[in-house]
């Protein structure tokens, strides 16, 4: 039960895919499928969302370190549940769309969910540039290669590569840096690319075939199966 | 190199803001560039500062560029240009607000062109986030900008569905199994843009705006090169370079970032100049870009002047 | 606490105060709801430079801010996908009562039952959260796992291997009409012949020893060595040009970020 | 809209369709050409005739079953009126009525002028149809002729995509067959992996240090193959800090991931003979949302000050904020993604890097599983066939344009028929 069932269940949902690719009829059970998976990501979010409760409550209760802090966060979870799950706050009532404009739950998206988020993510400029100061160096033959290219796109992206080398004349147009970055960019960038793409490709190719053979089951836990 | 190099747009500029901030940028670079020619490690907050400024600096003191459309940018601006209008379009936002600095002045382009031409658009989102700002935008461009437009008529918003590719699975073949009804439980076959439209199959364009999983790489896979409409694409710029693999053949056009924003833009407010005041924020954010591209690569020299000397200090030891 | 640490609050809790008190009388002219506007303002901004106060070290509000974030972002998915998809697409095909409750079209089908499956897969998921049960939730699992599996097999193989392959076949000599023609017509233009040439050479051997630098049951001796040290350079180039790119996109979130700053929380600019 | 295959091969169609108008018994008719049938549908408004404007019919309209689906579509084609012009046309645009088992004519869509074909995915098996377009005109509408009935018919099998099912059982076979040699005991070979070595090196500081271990799997679940892959190489290092008795942490962003990291580090305990060392504290899911796991995995990295990071799994833009908040601490890295946009960010901050398909490698080759070893054989045809298609077709490709060779240009079309579904 514990292992052969989940093995019998990833083999015929994943021939039903695969098969439902070249078999038209089975067309209509490939996409129940579908909707199944999106139903069951939903309950995916809900287990998230237990998962996290479970750790801050714990935390609380054997009054970890830090343990103060996940006041708020069970503060945050449990006031945009109620936001969102119960829709309070949203002027439409329960048939109106969960985001409607004006609603609590949109109202905490835009004043809390988007500055977090958004500046979490914006720390990212401040990361790349000290990077390129501490990290991007020339250290070998290969890291002075990635070093070239990257300027060479990094000036070519910006009007200041036109300001620079716009007066190279038309026969020799290849050598202006924004004509050189596009060049790069459209050439090696996307032999690179097509290189990795095809690897990583085959990889998922064989890792499917092997999950549902029954080959790989690391997912399932249980490394001696 | 920096004042040398800005000296140019500097004559036209007589703002006393822009020329105080980039001399103290330059000379702030000066100083790091001394102490690393005497080998003393830089703080990484002081860094951190310098591109803050070089950020901060031209947003209050705008710098401004123009910009031309590349082929690939203008090969889906083309497309929405040459679609008699009517054509039924989707749009995908596909992103969070994390990435919307980057995505949403073309999201904002491609939805203006597009209800400008009188194209049918339909929105939607396979991200949870992407629904809260959808509203956002449509609130903002389409119901601000195009109010004679009505809602199922003229657009319709799909909002967002869980289950990332598997929405993409179905909708490909059937709209309705996946969206019954539309963001405002409005049953789709009570609206008119949907009496035409049974799948993806039906659309004239699909434009998918992303730059995440699921994002453009899961459209080509589940529906571009499975109906053979054509796609095109904005995208974060960091995913740009890895989607080229699909261009011109599974994917008709690409914007890479806030740049494919600013020429989408430059494009459109040429066409149709009275969009211009409607805001060019592509264009605008080209100016912070500049300068803290400058800085960044300025540091990228300093970093690697510093890292010779070191080693040469080392090889004479 | 520390009397350093108590300052540092007092002051943060004061200037919080007072952005509230500046935004509330600028909005007062325009909102109805002036005090909550601007409290909900101050209170972004407040959020925002608490996560960029990092930057400099970690801190009590860069936890506030943490905490705060991974509690809303949970509960703002569990909403979402419950309206949107159990709302959505579940209850209208299982109970005509329940679609009544939630005012969504009921869509009566003689095989709605089956949607009992994702219920059923779907509360097995939860049984994770307890340990003696948590071996049920293999069995969704299993079913996440088959349907990834089989939809990626057929798509990445067509997309990523069957298109690709042939999308390489580029001409090596383009537009060629005699060598003659190609030395007359010799540049060094951007859209010339030459230049396209080049390119497509670049792609061609790029393309090849990019995939021998992936080989691995092979030793990479002799030409194949050579080959594959080719391809590592094809593959800097590559990342390189990513970074180069990638430089562009991060900086634009932070001109959103200040853009906010300045325009929204302190009004510098319009 | 998708391009079917009578508009690119009229002749060949009219041919058929030729012959299932006379023989409508034979093989099941799929294609119905229009017929002089004379309809009667209230076009007619009350305008005087000389103020109408009466445009011309359409023409050669053929409805014929949509090849290689479950029955459930209908393709039309036509020749536009011939008063449908690109400049001052008087064709404002077309209807299309469908007639379904004789009944009445049911208006299904309406379409812009320019238009010359339709797809009717409304249609079911069993039943039998007919059509007629008429053209429109700012107040009149001119019906074509009507087509014979046809009925929509279901295929089994896609031979559109026979090449992608062939080239499937022929990776698919070449994947299992040395996976199976493999489980026979042969030894397959996998070349040295730049990086690997740094493993237990970086291990061993951690121990001199002091420090605890930080290992993070990625952001994706455990349906990525870059999770399992991390994982398999978490199981090898868990495996030298058991025996180093050093601290491990690792926060993980998905609750599956979670129980299977905490059974992988388990099992490795076991193997080195310390079960009783091993605590489930070591693994802790902290949440899905990926920048509050960065927020909290940044706040790990500068409270904990782990002497050694493996960021190896799929990362998005949370690479470079983890390896530079991960450098700030002074901690060697070692980093592994498939995903290429964040490999150059990786390159730059990271001490070692995984590249791609190396990390599966390294998965491969440290654990030495045969399934694994077998696979990485396996995926190493693939590349071949796609390195030999390269070759063959860029070569013909070259020549064949080069210098117009048209048995050369033939290898090359059919190559493209192989490699291509579009």
């Amino acid at each position: 039960m514990k292992r052969q069932v989940p093995i019998i269940i990833t083999f015929l949902i994943g021939m039903i895919m695969i098969f439902s690719f070249f078999i038209p009829p089975l067309e209509g059970l490939e996409q129940t499928c579908s909707l199944f998976f999106d139903v069951i990501a939903v309950f995916a979010f809900f287990l998230g969302g237990g998962n996290l409760m479970r750790i801050h409550v714990n935390k609380l209760r054997r009054r970890k370190k830090d343990w103060g802090f996940s006041i708020v966060t069970l503060g945050g979870f449990f006031i945009m549940l109620a936001a969102g799950l119960l829709k309070i706050g949203n002027p439409g009532g329960i048939a109106a769309s969960p985001t409607t404009e004006g609603s609590l739950l949109q109202e905490i998206f835009t004043y809390v969910f988007l500055p977090l988020q958004s500046t979490m993510y914006a720390l990212l400029a401040f990361f790349v540039a000290s990077a390129s100061y501490r990290a991007f160096r020339a250290k070998n033959r290969e890291a002075t290669i990635l070093l070239i290219a990257a300027f060479v796109i990094l000036l070519g992206r910006t009007p200041f590569g036109m300001l620079l080398t716009g007066w190279i004349p038309e026969s020799f147009s290849v050598l202006q840096v924004p004509n050189m970055a596009i060049w790069i960019m459209n050439s090696p960038n996307l032999a690179g690319q097509r290189a990795i793409m095809i690897g990583i490709g085959l990889g998922v190719i064989s890792m499917s075939l092997r999950l549902i053979l029954g080959i790989e089951r690391t997912y399932l836990g249980d490394e001696s199966a | 190199m920096l004042d040398a190099a800005f000296s140019i747009p500097l004559v036209a500029l007589s703002d006393i803001g822009r020329v105080i901030s980039l001399m103290f940028i330059g000379a702030g670079l000066l100083w790091i560039l001394i102490r690393s020619l005497r080998a003393k490690e830089v703080d990484r907050r002081i860094v951190f500062l310098f591109i803050f400024i070089a950020v901060a600096a031209p947003i209050l003191f705008p710098i401004t560029f123009q910009e031309r459309a590349t082929l690939i940018v203008r090969k889906v601006f083309d497309k929405v240009e040459s679609l008699p209008a009517g054509s039924k379009v989707l749009l995908a936002f596909d992103f969070d607000p994390a990435m919307a600095p980057e995505v949403q002045p073309m999201a904002d382009a491609i939805s203006r062109h597009c209800l400008t031409k009188g194209h049918n658009v339909i929105f939607m989102t396979l991200w949870a986030t992407g629904q809260a700002l959808l509203t956002q935008s449509l609130e903002r461009v389409v119901k601000g900008e195009f109010p004679e437009n009505r809602d199922g008529v003229d657009y319709i918003n799909l909002g967002f569905k869980a289950g990332n590719e598997n929405v993409l699975n179905i909708i490909v073949t059937d709209f309705r199994m996946m969206f019954p009804t539309d963001v405002n439980g409005v049953p789709l076959d009570s609206t008119s843009i949907f009496d035409d439209v049974r799948s993806c199959k039906d659309l004239d364009l699909i434009i998918s705006i992303g730059g995440g999983k699921p994002g453009v790489k899961e459209w080509v896979l589940y529906v571009g090169d499975r109906v053979n409409v054509p796609m095109g694409a904005g995208v974060a710029a960091v995913v740009a370079p890895q989607l080229y693999p699909y261009y011109p053949k599974q994917l008709l056009g690409l914007l890479g970032g806030v740049k494919g924003a600013a020429e989408y833009e430059s494009e459109l407010v040429r066409q149709y100049p009275h969009l211009e005041e409607r805001g060019t924020p592509g264009l605008r954010m080209m100016g912070p870009q500049t300068l803290a591209h400058m800085v960044i690569m300025a540091f990228i020299v300093i970093g690697n002047i510093s890292f010779f000397i070191s080693r040469r200090r080392e090889r004479k030891r | 606490m520390r009397r350093s640490t108590i300052i540092v609050m007092a002051m943060v809790f004061g200037l919080f105060i007072l952005s509230w008190i500046f935004r509330s009388t600028s909005l007062a002219s325009v909102q109805e709801h002036y005090l909550i506007g601007g409290l909900k303002v101050t209170f972004s901004a407040f959020l925002t430079l608490a996560i960029l106060s990092f930057l400099y070290k970690d801190n009590p509000f860069y936890k506030f801010a943490e905490h705060l974030f991974v509690g809303i972002s949970a509960a703002f998915w569990m909403s979402m996908g419950f309206w949107t998809t159990i709302v959505g697409n579940l209850i209208p095909r299982l109970s005509r009562s329940l679609s009544e409750f939630f005012q969504v079209p009921y869509q009566p089908g003689s095989y709605n039952f089956v949607y009992f499956i994702p219920v059923i897969l779907g509360i097995m998921l939860l049984m994770r959260l307890s340990s003696k049960y948590g071996w049920f939730a293999r069995w969704p699992l299993a079913f996440i796992v088959g349907t990834f599996a089989g939809l990626n097999f057929v798509r990445y193989l067509r997309s990523d291997f069957i298109e690709q392959v042939s999308a390489t076949f580029v001409p090596l000599l383009v537009n060629w009409q005699g060598v003659g023609h190609f030395i007359s017509n010799f540049s060094l233009s951007a859209s010339g012949q030459f230049v396209a040439i080049v390119g497509n050479w670049v792609i061609f051997l790029g393309v090849i020893c990019g995939i021998i630098y992936f080989f691995f049951s092979k030793e990479h001796k002799g030409a194949f060595g050579a080959a594959s040290r080719v391809g590592i350079w094809i593959l800097m180039i590559t990342f390189g040009a990513s970074f180069g790119y990638t430089v562009m996109g991060r900086i634009s979130l932070l001109v959103g970020r200040i853009t906010f700053l300045f325009r929204d929380w302190l009004n510098l600019i319009s | 809209m998708s391009s079917h295959p009578m508009t690119s091969r009229p002749l060949y169609f009219i041919i058929l369709s030729f012959l299932f108008t006379f023989f409508p018994s034979c093989g099941g008719s799929s294609i119905a050409l229009a017929q002089a049938e004379p309809i009667d549908i209230a076009t007619t408004q009350m305008i005087p005739d000389s103020e109408q404007v009466v445009v011309e019919p359409v023409t050669s309209l053929i409805a014929a079953d949509h090849k290689y689906d479950d029955g459930g579509m209908i393709d039309l084609s036509w020749v536009p009126s011939i008063d449908d012009q690109l400049v001052a046309s008087r064709v404002i645009g077309y209807k299309v009525y469908r007639i379904e088992d004789e009944g009445e004519p049911e208006m299904i869509s309406e379409l812009a002028p320019g238009s010359n074909t339709y797809n009717d995915q409304s249609v079911e098996r069993g039943k039998l149809y007919s059509y007629f377009v008429s053209t429109l005109s700012i107040n009149a509408e001119t019906p074509s002729v009507r087509t014979a009935p046809i009925e929509p018919q279901r295929e089994w099998l896609n031979y559109e995509l026979l090449n992608v099912l062939i080239m499937a059982l022929v990776l698919g076979g070449a994947v299992i067959y040395f996976i199976e040699t493999a489980r026979r005991g042969k030894k397959l070979f996998v070349r040295k992996i730049a990086g690997l070595e740094a493993v237990d090196e970086a291990i061993g500081r951690a121990t001199e240090m002091g420090r605890p271990i930080l290992f993070i799997p990625g952001i994706l679940d455990m349906d990525d193959v870059q999770t399992l892959a991390a994982l398999t190489i978490l199981g090898r290092v868990a495996r030298i800090i058991a025996d180093y008795d050093t601290k491990i942490f690792m926060p993980v962003s998905r609750s599956l991931v979670m129980t299977a990291g905490r059974e992988t580090i388990k099992a490795s305990y076991q193997a080195a003979g310390r079960p009783d060392a091993y605590s489930d504290d070591m693994v802790t899911y902290i949440t899905d949302e990926q920048f509050g796991y960065v927020a909290a995995v940044d706040g790990i990295m500068v409270r904990e000050k782990p002497a050694t990071c493996f960021l190896l799994g799929a990362f998005f833009a949370e690479s470079l904020i983890l390896a530079e908040t991960g450098n700030s601490v002074g901690a060697i890295q070692i980093a592994g993604t498939a995903r290429p946009a964040q490999l150059p960010f990786f390159i730059a901050a990271c001490d070692f890097t995984l590249i791609g398909e190396e990390l599966f490698a390294a998965s491969a080759y440290l654990s030495g599983e045969p399934k694994q070893m077998g696979s990485l054989k396996g995926q190493d045809v693939g590349k071949a066939i796609a390195m030999a298609a390269i070759l063959i077709g860029i070569l013909t490709v070259t020549i064949g344009d080069a210098w117009n060779v048209e048995w050369i240009q033939n290898i090359t079309t059919g190559l493209v028929d192989v490699f291509s579904t579009r």
